[in-house]
């Protein structure tokens, strides 16, 4: 296969890997304007350095693309290659939500409208990507903003979930007041309040540590 | 004494002990073991409230420190049980073997530190699907239900539950002190309830105050006495619960299970 | 500046344009098997191909790196970029991890499948706290339940353990050999816990037990 380009990228090494690494984990599509601060350009260098970079890739004949979308640039999956990713979202995608994603589900049902941040703060760990997941799927949307100071954006549940859980409406949801804490919950308060010795042999004596996991 | 414990945060007693052994080179031996203690309770003071693991898993070392420093200082060999003493070396061994773990486990702590370090100057790609194939995707609610999901907020919402410091429940520990064992069986159900310093006022030596000291938690441990301590530093409470008391009550896995391994 | 390879992608095109797609678009490490399904070759095919596109990147200078971790591959940004992605990530993502949430990790990587107290016993304090800062930031979690009486949860490492430390699977842990200190600790911690008895009065190594200092 003869190489359509001696050199395909004449974009200066430095400024390209800037701008390759930040598209790569951008999970937006990024402004070239914050993209000219980062690599301390002008964002019209930007657009040149990005433009050369696209035309770049589809020359290589790669599976994916640099393309210019809602004010930004983002990297996307090739047209061409549309069979494989449709496969892979058909076959490879695990359809269940994770514990994880199912708690942060929740919170945003029941705490609706509620903002990334209330929702990080509840989970104590940063939720973006289950919360970016869940829109992308339709349960959840940008319902409001916040009226405060940061405006942040709330989050509330959509149609679709409902329809999903086979509900009317959000009084459907099962009243918390009449939830009882499971036995884990139970337990670990005894834990904290009772520390009376056990007779048995509990944990296995300090040996020689064991190589393997 | 000099030891500056003031720089290093300790994760508890065997980070402290490794630090005073091997950092400063301290001869546990020739040095007061007031000053350990003094030391430790100095770190738990600056600890954002004080874990009762932390502090009974202290007072359980202690007591072992005490045991084979008691042992160093008794003459001769004559009438010591060779059960005991049998008992004294699987201590000590036990609490080298737990310390060289617990630096073996430091350590690989800090090599997985660099792992990481290193790792986390990576990002990953988590951008996802693009819109046009997101109508492709599988339903992810598929089979959950509404009871799922208020089970999945009590669990995002159950607040960790506070250590609290419950001094009453203080001191499940063993020691080889056969015969303080005994007197206070034989004295603490006449009295029903004393003071540790009532208990111990007769007494001249240091040495026999930290004997029946160990000596009552032994028997806390056993579930025949209670004690209880108002205050740091105050007087501690001793309550005879009979000898039967032990087996009325169901037996709660202990948290740390460490107390178990110094049993002889 | 020469390009360092004329024909920097020796992989069929075809087949990179596939793995290049979907890689793109997945947001988790994608398993060599499921690659290969996708593009009806043998995993090791899959592994072969991918090591190419690899050290294609890596030649040319790209930004992003093409790395096996967590069982599978994935797309990340290249470390040399580290201060742009950084600068571009403004919540440091991967907050550093406290002394204690590190050993603890060590002994559950280490050890697994083991229990609240096993770790507990091991670091000689109460590891409830975190534990459950481990298991919310996914790092640990419940693998199983002790068969025996208490019927303790078991904990084990996450995928996202694996990811975290750039690791592709638990064998690439280092050898806990490597930890267990030397001879000389062990002489050290003998020393301080010599057992025998003073054979007479001479020579009393300290004063009372509990002299004050």
């Amino acid at each position: 296969m003869p190489d359509p380009m001696a050199d395909p990228v004449p974009v200066p090494r430095e400024a390209r890997r800037a701008l390759e690494a930040v598209l790569m984990v951008a999970e937006e599509p990024v402004d070239p304007q914050l993209l000219g601060q980062l690599l301390e350009v002008a964002p019209s260098r930007v657009e040149e350095l990005c433009a050369e970079l696209a035309a770049g890739y589809e020359a290589e004949g790669r599976g994916f693309a640099l393309v210019r979308v809602a004010g930004g640039y983002r990297y996307q999956s090739h047209p061409d290659a549309a069979p494989y990713v449709e496969r892979f979202v058909l076959e490879g995608q695990s359809a269940r939500l994770s514990g994880a994603a199912l708690e942060t589900m929740a919170i945003v049902a029941y705490k609706q409208p509620i903002s990334r941040a209330q929702v990080a703060s509840i989970r104590g760990v940063n939720v973006d990507g289950v919360m970016r997941t869940l829109q992308q799927r339709g349960y959840i949307d940008e319902v409001a903003r916040d009226p405060g100071p940061g405006q942040a954006v709330l989050f509330g549940t959509t149609r679709a979930f409902l329809e999903r859980l086979g509900l009317d409406s959000l009084d459907d949801l099962p009243s918390l007041a009449e939830f009882v804490p499971g036995p884990e919950v139970l337990e670990a308060l005894e834990h904290s309040f009772r520390v009376e010795p056990a007779a048995t042999n509990g944990a296995a004596p300090a040996g020689p540590p064991d190589d393997q996991p | 004494m000099a030891y500056d414990v003031q720089t290093a945060v300790f994760e508890g007693p065997f980070d402290l002990l490794l630090h005073l052994i091997l950092r400063e080179q301290v001869e546990l031996y020739d040095v007061s073991l007031t000053a350990i203690v003094d030391a430790y309770l100095g770190e738990v003071e600056r600890m954002e409230g004080v874990d009762l693991e932390v502090a009974t898993e202290f007072v359980l070392i202690a007591a072992t420190l005490v045991e084979l420093k008691s042992r160093r200082l008794l003459p001769g060999d004559e009438g010591v049980d060779l059960d005991d003493e049998l008992a004294l070396w699987e201590e000590r061994d036990m609490l080298l073997a737990r310390l060289l773990e617990a630096k073996t486990f430091s350590d690989a702590a800090r090599a997985l530190a660099a792992l990481a370090d290193d790792a986390g100057r990576s990002y990953p790609r988590v951008a996802g699907l693009e819109e046009r194939f997101a109508a492709l995707a599988p339903d992810l609610l598929e089979g959950v239900t509404p009871a799922d999901l208020r089970a999945a907020l009590a669990r995002a919402t159950t607040p960790r539950p506070v250590p609290r410091v419950d001094v009453e429940h203080l001191a499940p520990i063993r020691a080889s002190v056969t015969d303080a064992v005994a007197e206070l069986v034989d004295e603490l159900p006449r009295v029903g309830r004393i003071g540790f310093r009532s208990l111990t006022a007769a007494l001249v030596e240091r040495l026999e105050v930290v004997v029946r000291f160990l000596a009552i938690l032994e028997l806390a441990k056993q579930g025949v006495v209670d004690l209880e301590q108002a205050d740091t530093f105050g007087d501690i409470e001793v309550i005879w619960r009979g000898e039967g008391a032990a087996h009325d009550r169901p037996l709660l896995v202990d948290l740390t299970a460490s107390v178990d391994v110094y049993d002889g």
